[in-house]
C-alpha cells in the first residue's frame, strides 16, 4: 500500500528516535482518545494500479461519451476538437503540478501564460482588464453580481431568461447570500425584452447568444441598463465573440462566460473555466488572480500576480471574492487553444460553425413537425419546437445512436416540446443529414404510435 | 541549455501576420453570405488579435514557458496548508478515457450511469472518511465548499425563522473564510488564539452569542495544531444553536485516525486538489465538496447524485444512479452542471489506490514526516533562529517564527525563501498564519523521503550559516531563476495586466 | 496547409531576395527538367486535425485490440499492463524528440537513462555487459548470430525449434546475408535436443522459456555448446528471468530477447525494443549504441557513448553491426518499467503469473478434448492440443469473446491441433475460468458438429 | 531552479531496502509451493537487483533527467543529415488509440482490419512518393532498410544464377551504408567525389564491373547536393546489371518534387522517424520500409500487407487486408511481426494531414530554408571562416568546412559546437561527411521560423568574433551545460557500462 510514500520499517524506526517518540501513535496525542475511530475507515482494500485502471475503464464503458453517438447536445458545454497540442502541454508536470505561483521568481511560465491568456480574453471580449479566470459560467456571472452590488450599493439584478438556467440559479443561490434580489426580464420572439428598469436596478444580465442560440442585441441592452445607471453584465460564449460584436463594443461593464469551448474537455460538467473581463474602472474590483507585468532588480521584464489587495489572503473579509484556487489549468488550455486558432482561424472556426449551424436550422425546421422556435439569427445553436412530445422522440433518436439535443421543457416549462440543437466543428453535413432523417423518422413513428393509441 | 533573450517573448511578440496552427475542415454545406446570416449591427468591428504562429512555434513557446515554472516532479514544494503531494500519473490516465472525458454533461442519466455511479461512490466514501451521512460534490474549490457551508448554515436557521447575523472564525483562519462570511452576508467576529496554540476557549465563550451563525475552524489549524479542547468547542457552539464548520484543507493529518463529524461538525469541505491528490495545475482546478449532518441535509445545493433502490414492481434498472432535483428546501445550484467530475474521477481512483490502509498510512507519514523535519530542524540548530511557534509536537505541518532570524541576521522571512529557491527547493509558506511573527508554515508531505528532509533540514542550515557571515546574500536571492525579485509594489501601483498590442 | 512551417509569402519573398534568385523552383536547377515530377502526387489532399483524427480513430475500431475481447494471445508479444508513470515521462519532449545522444553535454537525461537501462538488462541477464537496445526480439538473435561468427569464425548456427518461429526466419534471412548455414535442433518432450555438435558449430541458440512456453534447462545446453568450442546464446522472456536461472548463471554468452513486455504497447508489433547482453570477453563486439560513465572537465561524474569505434559511423565496413537508430525510447520505458517493480516487485509479478499460469494450464488440461503438449515447467505460457481443429474452436471461441491463444500448426506441422495460451498479470482467475467455460464449450459445440456431419 | 548535487544521482543510489512503487495484484487462485512448479535448478540463484524506489521517487527521478536533455521543443536542432523536424502532438495522440496500441501483432487479421488497411495505404502513399511500385514497411530503420535492400539485391542476383561480390558506395556515405554491404556479405568499393561535390562518374566507371551487384547512392547526397548526373549514374549500373540503392536519408528535400523510381532507383528505403516526423526518441525507435521496381518485388521480405480484391463469388469480405506469407521468392523476415506499426500509424497520420500540396510545401520549405541560411551566413562573414564545401545552391542542407577557422583562429569544429550548446541551439552535425575537413552539416529544416534561422547565424557569427578575441572561450565550452566537456577517451579505454551495486 505503500507505493505513494517511502517511509519504511527502517525510516521509521529512525525517524520516531530522532523525534522522540516510541511510536506514530504518540505523535496524535493531542487528539482526545474518545474521538480516535478506533476502527479502519469502511471503504474497500486498496488495489493494484492496474484494478484501478480496469474498475475506472468500466465505469466509463457505462457512459455514453460523444464518441459513442452522434451528439447534438450543447445548452452550454460544446463537443469541440480539442487538439492535441494542448493535451501535450497541459500534461507537462510543469504546468499540472504547481500551485498558484506565489514565488513568481520560479513560476514565470505560469505567470506568463496567466497574462498571455488575459490578453487573448481581452480581445476576444473587446474590454481591457482580464483576470486569470474564476470557476465555470454559471458561477462567474453570480460573481459579476457581486461586483455590480458593491460598485453601486443597489438592490435588486435583472437578469435575462435568455441567461443559462444554471447561471441564474447560481444567481440565485449566491445573491441570497449576499443580499440582493433577482427577476427576470422575459424573452420576447427569442430575445431579452428590458422594461420598467428602475434605480434600484444594480446590473442587468444577459447572455450572447441567448440560451435559445438566438443573437441578442447586446448594445440595445447595454444601453437600457446604462440609462437606469445599472451595470451591463454580459455572459457570452467566446467562439461566437470572433464574428459578434464584442460586448466592449456593446459598451457592456463586465463580460463573463464558460471557456469550455476552449481547448477543454467536456468532462461530464468541469472542470473547465469561467473568464471574467470589465473595464478599466472596475479593475480593483475584479475577483480572484490577475497577472500583471513588472521588472527584476536586473530591470529585466516579468510577471507577478498583481492587484493582491483585493484578495481573501491580504484584505479577508473585505475581499472583492473569495475566491483562491481558481482554474489556471483550464485558461492556460484556453490561451494555447487561441493561440492555435490565431487571428484567422477563430473567425474561420466560427463562421463554419454558423454555416453548418444554419444549415442545420433549415434543414430541420423543414421537417414535417418540426418548427424553429424564434427566427433570430444563430451560431452555434438554435431551438426548435416539436408537434409531439419531445422526449418520446428524443428517446427513439437515441436508440438509433443520434442524440438530437436538449430538451427545452427542464427549464422552460413555456417550451413544453422545444429541443435545443447544437452544432460544433465536428458535425459534418453528413452528420446534420443523418440527424434531419433520424428526427424526422422518429417524429413520424411518434405520430403513428400516437394515431394507433387514440384508434 | 541556457536561457536566450528570445525565451522571454510572449506569444504575441512572436505572431506574424499569414502564419497560422490551425486549418479548418472543409466547408461542406452550401455557403451563404455571411451579412444574410448576420447583419452587419450585430458584428464585431474590428478582429481579436490573436497571435498568429506556426504550431511549432506554439509548441516551443509553451514548453520553454514551462521550464519557466518550478513544479511538483522536479523538487521539495513544503508549501504549508497546500498539500502539494504527489500527484500519481495513472490519475491522468482514467481521466483522459474518453468514457469520462467527452461525456456531455447533459447527458441523459441512463446513459451516464457509469460516472454517477463513480460520484455516488466517492459520495460514500468522503462521507465515511468525515463521518458525516451526506456529501455534495458541486463546489469547485475549498472556498466555494466554504461559500456551500456558509449558505447551508443560513438556509438551515432561516429554515427555523432564526436570523442570525455573525460567524466566528480564528484569528489563524484562512483568509477565504472571513471572504467567504462576508460574501455569504454574514459579519466577521474573530476568536483568539491562546499560548498554546489553541482556541482561546474564554474568547469563544464570550463572543459565543444567540446571534452566531456558525464558528468556522480548521482542524488540525492552520497552526498545524490538533485543539485538544475541539469537544467543548462544540459544544459551546451548539449550545448556542450555531452550526460548526470545518475547513478541510488540513484533512491530510487525520485521515483514518479521527473524523470531523465525531468532533460534532456539522458541514465539512474537502480539498481534493489536496489530500486527494488533484494536481494544482497552477492555481487549478480543484474540488471542495462538503459532507454534512443530518439537519444540514436538506439544503444541500441541487441537483444531488442519488442511487435509486429497485422497486418491487422492477422499476427501470438503467436508472440505478440519478440526480435529484426535487429538493425543495435547497439553497440552490452552485455552479453549472455537476461539478468537477475530472477531479472526482482522480480522487476516486486514488482511493480506491489506497483504500483503508493507504489512507491512514498517508495521515500517518504525513504527521510523521513534519515531526521528523522539526526534529531535524532543532537538530541543525535552525531553531534558534526560527522557533516553533508553539512547542508541542505537530501534525503534518508545522509553523515556525523567522523572528529572531530578521533580529539576529538581518534577513526576513521572505529573504530565506528567496535563498531557498537557489537550492532547488520551493519555499514554505510564508507570512501565513497572519498571527505568527515572520512565518513560516512547513508542510512536507507523506510522499516525500527522509533523505529530501534531512537535506532540506541541511540547506536550511547552511543558508542561515552564510547569513551569518553574509546576509546581503539572502537579501539579494535568488541569483539562478529565470528572473530575480520583482517589483510588486510598482507592478500594483499601475497595473498591466495585458499586453500592449 | 502549412500549419507546420511557417514561412509567409512575405517571409519567401524576402528570404529569396536574400538568397538572389527570384523564385524557389530556382533552387531545385540540380534537378534536370525531365526528372521533375511535373504534377501533384496523387494523394488525397491535406485534412483538419480533428479529420485525421477521426480518420484514425475509426480505423483503430476496425481492431479487436487487447480492450475489446478477453486474450490469451502471447507467443512473444504479452498484454502486460504499462504503468501510467511511463506515458508520463516518455512522453515529455525531453525524452521523446532528441535524437541519438551525440552531444553528451546536453544529453545527460538519456545517457544517464541507457546506463540505468543497461544494469537492469545487467541484472536481470546475470551478464556484466548490455547494449543500450537493438530494434527488437528476433533481430537481436541475428545479431547475436553476427557476432558470433565474427568471434569464432565457424560456418553453422544450431537453433533449437523451441526458438521463436520469428527469429529462426530472421536469422535464416540475415545469415544468408553474412554467409551462415542454419540447422534446427529438435525439441523432444518440449524442450530442445542437441546432438552432433562439431566444431562447425559457431553458436546453439535456444529460447527461453521455449515458444511451447517449456523451461528449458540452458545450463545444460550452454555446457554443451561450450564442449563443442561453440558459442550459447539464448533469447530470453525477460520477466521470468525475475525466478529463473540467469544466462550467466548458466553460462551463456549472449543473452538477448524481446523487451515488450517491459512497459512497452503490444502496438501490432513495434516498437518495442530488443535487449542485447554479453560477457566482458565479447564487449568490443557488441552491436549498436552503448552509454559509458565518463568524468567531465570539472571531474563530475556524466555519461557518454562509449565504444564507438565499434559502430558504424566509426568504423564503416568493419563495424560489429550497421545499426544506428534502435530503440532508445521503448528502453526508457524498459528501465522505468523495471524500477518501478523493483527488487521485489518483479518477483512478486513473476510469480503470480507462474501461478496463474498452472492453474489455468491444469484448469485447461482437465478439459475434455484438451491435452498438454508437454510436462516441462511452465511459466507464463503453455502448449496444448486439442482432439479437434483448432482453427474452428479458435474461431468459436472469438465469437463469444474469447481469444484463447494462438494456434501452432502455421508454424509447428507437427502440431496441427496445437494451441499456445499465454496468461498476464491481466487475466485473473475469473477471466482464466472464462477462458476454460468457452474453450469447454467451443470444443464440445465442435465435437457435435463434426459428429452431425458424420451422421 | 538550479541543479542540486542530488540531480546526479541514478536509480540505483536512490534505491533503498524496502521502498517500492509496484503493487501486485492479488493472487486469486490457489497457491502452489514455488519449487513444486519450478525446481531449483532451474531457478536464479541471487535477485536481480533492480532499485527500491516510491513512485514518487521515479517519477521525480526521470522528470529531472529530462531536465538534462536539449530537445527539439526546446529549440534550434540543426543536426544535419537527421531531419530534426516538429513532431506533431496529433501523432502521439492517435497512436495511443488503444485500437491500435492494444492490438496484438497475431490478432488473427479479420480483427485487424483498420491496422492492415492503415498499412496498406501507407504503402500505398510511400509507393507513390518513391515512383516505385512496391512496398514493404517491415524494417526498423534507416540501417534496416539499407540490409533489406543489400539482401534483395543478392536474392536478385542469385535468383538470376549470379554471384556478385562488390557493392559501390561514394566515399560520402554515410557509415551505415558500408556498414550494411559488409552485413550483407559484400566488400565495399568507394567511389569518389568530383570537385563539385558530384559522383566522379570517371572513378564509377572504373569501378563499374560485372561483379559489382549494387550502387547505393543518396540524393541528395550527404553533402546536400543533388546529384545533376544521376541519369548517367542510373545508366552505368544498370548497364552493368547491378541495382541502384536510393538511401532516402534524404527525401525531404524532393518529396513531391521528384522520384528516386523516375531516377532509376530500384530500391529506396525511407527514414520515417526523418521525413515522416516519428520523433527521435532519443536514438528510436524509427522505422526503415522499403520501395522496390516490380523486378525486386518478388523477393520482398514476408508476411506481405496486401488488399484482397473481392472475388465475385462474394468472398470473404472481412479479409480485405491480409498478411501475405506466400512469397516464395521472399529473402524471409528482418525482424519479429509485421514492423514498427506504432510508427506507421504517426507517418500516416502526417501524410493525411499534409496531402500532396504539403508534403511538396514541405520540401520547398526545407530547400528554401536551407538556401536561405546559408546566404545569411555568408552576409554575416561566417563562411570567410566556414566556407561552403562546395559553392553551389544546396537543397535541404550544407557543408561547411571548419578548416579555416581552426587556422585562423584556432578552433575547431568541435569547439564551435560546443561553443553553440551555451547559446541554447544544438549544434549541426559535425565531422561528416568524413571527406570535408572539420565538416558542419547544417539541416534547418521546413518547420524553423525565419526568425530563428536568423538568431543562428548572428550566433554563429558571434562566436567567431569571440574567438577572434579570445579562442580559449570555445575552446573551454561548454559552460551552462549540466557537464561540461566530457572525456571520451578516457571512458572507452576502461568502459563503465553499468552501475557497480
Ligand atoms: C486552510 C485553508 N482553507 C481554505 C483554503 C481555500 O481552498 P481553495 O484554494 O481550494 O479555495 C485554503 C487554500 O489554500 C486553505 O489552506
Ligand atoms: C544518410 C543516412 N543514411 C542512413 C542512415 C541510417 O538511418 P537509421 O539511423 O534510421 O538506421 C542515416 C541516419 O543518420 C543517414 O543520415
Amino acid at each position: 500500500m505503500s507505493r505513494y510514500t517511502a517511509a519504511t520499517d527502517d525510516d521509521r524506526t529512525e525517524m520516531l528516535r530522532a523525534i522522540g517518540v516510541d511510536s506514530i501513535e504518540a505523535l496524535f496525542e493531542d487528539i482526545p482518545q474518545q474521538l480516535r475511530l478506533g476502527r479502519a475507515l469502511a471503504l474497500d482494500a486498496g488495489l493494484s494500479e492496474q484494478e484501478v485502471y480496469a474498475e475506472l475503464r468500466e465505469l466509463a464503458a457505462r457512459n455514453v461519451s460523444t464518441e459513442d453517438e452522434l451528439s447534438f447536445l450543447g445548452a452550454g458545454m460544446y463537443d469541440s476538437y480539442v487538439p492535441a497540442l494542448i493535451d501535450s502541454i497541459t500534461s507537462r508536470s510543469e504546468f499540472l503540478t504547481p500551485y498558484t505561483p506565489y514565488q513568481p521568481e520560479v513560476s514565470q511560465g505560469g505567470l506568463q501564460a496567466m497574462f498571455e491568456y488575459q490578453t487573448a480574453i481581452s480581445e476576444l471580449t473587446g474590454l481591457p482588464v482580464s483576470n486569470a479566470s474564476v470557476y465555470e459560467g454559471p458561477s462567474a456571472v453570480a460573481a459579476a453580481g457581486y461586483i455590480a452590488k458593491h460598485s453601486n450599493g443597489r438592490r435588486r439584478f435583472v437578469v435575462s431568461r435568455g441567461v443559462h438556467p444554471h447561471s441564474r440559479e447560481t444567481l440565485r443561490t449566491l445573491a441570497r447570500g449576499y443580499g440582493m434580489e433577482v427577476v427576470e426580464a422575459p424573452l420576447n420572439a427569442g430575445t431579452t425584452e428590458l422594461s420598467g428598469l428602475d434605480h434600484d436596478v444594480s446590473a442587468v444580465i444577459v447572455q450572447q447568444p441567448n440560451f435559445l442560440g438566438a443573437v441578442e442585441d447586446v448594445a440595445a441592452l447595454a444601453d437600457a441598463a446604462h440609462a437606469a445607471g445599472a451595470l451591463a453584465i454580459c455572459a457570452c460564449d467566446p467562439i461566437p465573440l470572433a464574428l459578434l460584436a464584442t460586448p466592449g463594443e456593446c459598451g457592456v461593464d463586465i463580460a463573463v462566460g464558460e471557456g469550455q469551448t476552449l481547448g477543454n474537455r467536456l468532462d461530464f460538467g468541469g472542470p473547465s473555466f469561467g473568464f471574467f473581463a470589465t473595464t478599466q474602472e472596475l479593475i480593483r474590483r475584479i475577483p480572484g488572480r490577475i497577472a500583471g507585468e513588472a521588472v527584476d532588480l536586473d530591470g529585466k521584464r516579468g510577471f507577478v500576480l498583481t492587484l493582491q489587495t483585493r484578495e481573501q489572503h491580504i484584505r479577508r473579509e473585505k475581499a472583492t471574492s473569495n475566491i483562491c484556487t481558481a482554474q489556471a489549468l483550464n485558461a492556460l488550455a484556453g490561451v494555447i487553444y487561441l493561440s492555435w486558432l490565431g487571428r484567422h482561424g477563430i473567425v474561420e472556426l466560427a463562421e463554419l460553425i454558423l454555416q453548418r449551424t444554419v444549415y442545420a436550422r433549415d434543414r430541420l425546421r423543414a421537417l414535417d413537425g418540426v418548427r424553429a422556435l424564434h427566427q433570430r439569427p444563430v451560431i452555434r445553436e438554435f431551438a426548435l419546437e416539436l408537434d409531439v412530445p419531445v422526449d418520446r422522440v428524443v428517446a427513439r433518436c437515441l436508440e438509433q445512436g443520434v442524440n438530437p439535443g436538449y430538451p427545452l421543457a427542464h427549464d422552460y416549462e413555456e417550451h413544453p416540446e422545444g429541443l435545443l440543437v447544437a452544432v460544433t466543428e465536428q458535425r459534418s453535413r453528413a452528420d446534420i443529414d443523418r440527424l434531419a432523417e433520424v428526427l424526422s423518422g422518429a417524429i413520424a413513428a411518434e405520430k403513428r404510435a400516437v394515431r394507433g393509441a387514440v384508434a | 541549455m541556457s536561457a536566450t533573450a528570445d525565451d522571454q517573448l510572449t506569444i504575441y511578440q512572436r505572431s506574424r501576420a499569414g502564419r497560422r496552427a490551425f486549418v479548418a475542415p472543409a466547408l461542406d454545406v452550401p455557403e451563404r453570405p455571411l451579412h444574410e446570416l448576420l447583419p452587419k449591427e450585430l458584428r464585431r468591428r474590428s478582429p481579436a488579435r490573436l497571435p498568429e504562429v506556426s504550431e511549432p512555434e506554439i509548441v516551443r513557446h509553451y514548453n520553454r514557458l514551462s521550464k519557466r515554472n518550478f513544479d511538483l516532479d522536479t523538487g521539495f514544494y513544503p508549501l504549508g496548508s497546500c498539500t502539494m503531494k504527489h500527484n500519481p500519473k495513472l490519475h491522468e490516465r482514467v481521466a483522459a478515457l474518453p468514457g469520462h472525458a467527452k461525456l456531455h454533461p447533459l447527458q441523459d442519466p441512463r446513459r451516464a450511469q457509469g460516472a454517477l455511479e463513480l460520484m455516488w461512490r466517492l459520495q460514500d466514501a468522503l462521507s465515511e472518511i468525515a463521518g458525516l451521512p451526506h456529501v455534495s460534490l458541486q463546489p469547485s474549490a475549498g472556498s466555494h465548499g466554504e461559500l456551500a457551508g456558509v449558505l447551508l448554515t443560513r438556509a438551515f436557521h432561516e429554515d427555523r425563522g432564526e436570523r442570525r447575523t455573525k460567524v466566528l472564525t480564528p484569528d489563524s483562519a484562512h483568509g477565504t473564510n472571513p471572504a467567504t462570511v462576508t460574501m455569504a452576508g454574514y459579519d466577521v467576529v474573530k476568536v483568539g488564539t491562546d499560548e498554546r496554540g489553541n482556541v482561546d476557549l474564554e474568547d469563544l465563550r464570550a463572543k459565543a452569542t444567540d446571534d452566531v451563525a456558525c464558528l468556522m475552524l480548521t482542524n488540525p489549524s492552520t497552526l498545524g495544531l490538533f485543539e485538544p479542547g475541539i469537544e467543548q468547542i462544540a459544544r459551546i457552539v451548539h449550545d448556542i444553536g450555531a452550526t460548526l464548520y470545518y475547513d478541510g484543507a488540513n484533512l491530510n493529518a487525520i485521515m483514518g485516525i479521527c473524523r470531523p463529524g465525531d468532533m460534532g461538525f456539522d458541514i465539512v469541505h474537502f480539498n481534493l486538489h489536496k489530500s486527494f491528490t488533484q494536481p494544482h495545475g497552477g492555481g487549478g482546478p480543484g474540488a471542495g465538496p462538503i459532507a454534512v449532518s443530518e439537519r444540514i441535509e436538506p439544503f444541500l445545493p441541487r441537483p444531488q447524485v442519488v442511487r435509486r433502490e429497485p422497486s418491487g414492481n422492477g422499476s427501470n434498472p438503467s436508472l440505478r444512479y440519478d440526480l435529484d432535483y426535487d429538493r425543495p428546501k435547497s439553497i440552490g445550484r452552485l455552479r453549472g452542471f455537476q461539478g468537477n467530475y475530472g477531479v472526482f474521477v482522480r480522487s476516486y481512483a486514488y482511493i480506491r489506490s489506497l483504500g483503508a490502509a493507504g489512507l491512514r498510512d498517508v495521515s500517518e507519514v504525513a504527521v510523521l514526516n513534519a515531526n521528523y523535519l522539526l526534529a531535524r530542524l532543532r537538530a541543525e540548530g535552525v531553531l534558534e533562529y526560527l522557533p516553533a511557534a508553539y512547542e508541542r509536537s505537530c501534525m503534518h505541518e508545522f509553523v515556525l517564527s523567522g523572528a529572531p532570524m530578521k533580529r539576529e541576521l538581518q534577513i526576513r522571512t521572505l529573504d530565506l525563501a528567496k535563498r531557498l529557491l537557489d537550492h532547488g527547493v520551493h519555499p514554505p509558506t510564508v507570512y501565513f498564519p497572519l498571527i505568527v511573527d515572520e512565518a513560516v508554515l512547513i508542510e512536507p508531505t507523506e510522499t516525500e523521503t527522509k533523505e529530501t528532509l534531512d537535506r532540506f533540514a541541511e540547506t536550511l542550515a547552511a543558508i542561515l550559516r552564510e547569513a551569518r557571515e553574509d546576509p546581503e546574500i539572502a537579501r539579494g536571492a535568488p541569483y539562478t531563476t529565470p528572473v530575480r525579485r520583482l517589483d510588486e509594489a510598482a507592478a500594483a501601483r499601475s497595473p498591466i495586466v495585458r499586453e500592449t498590442l
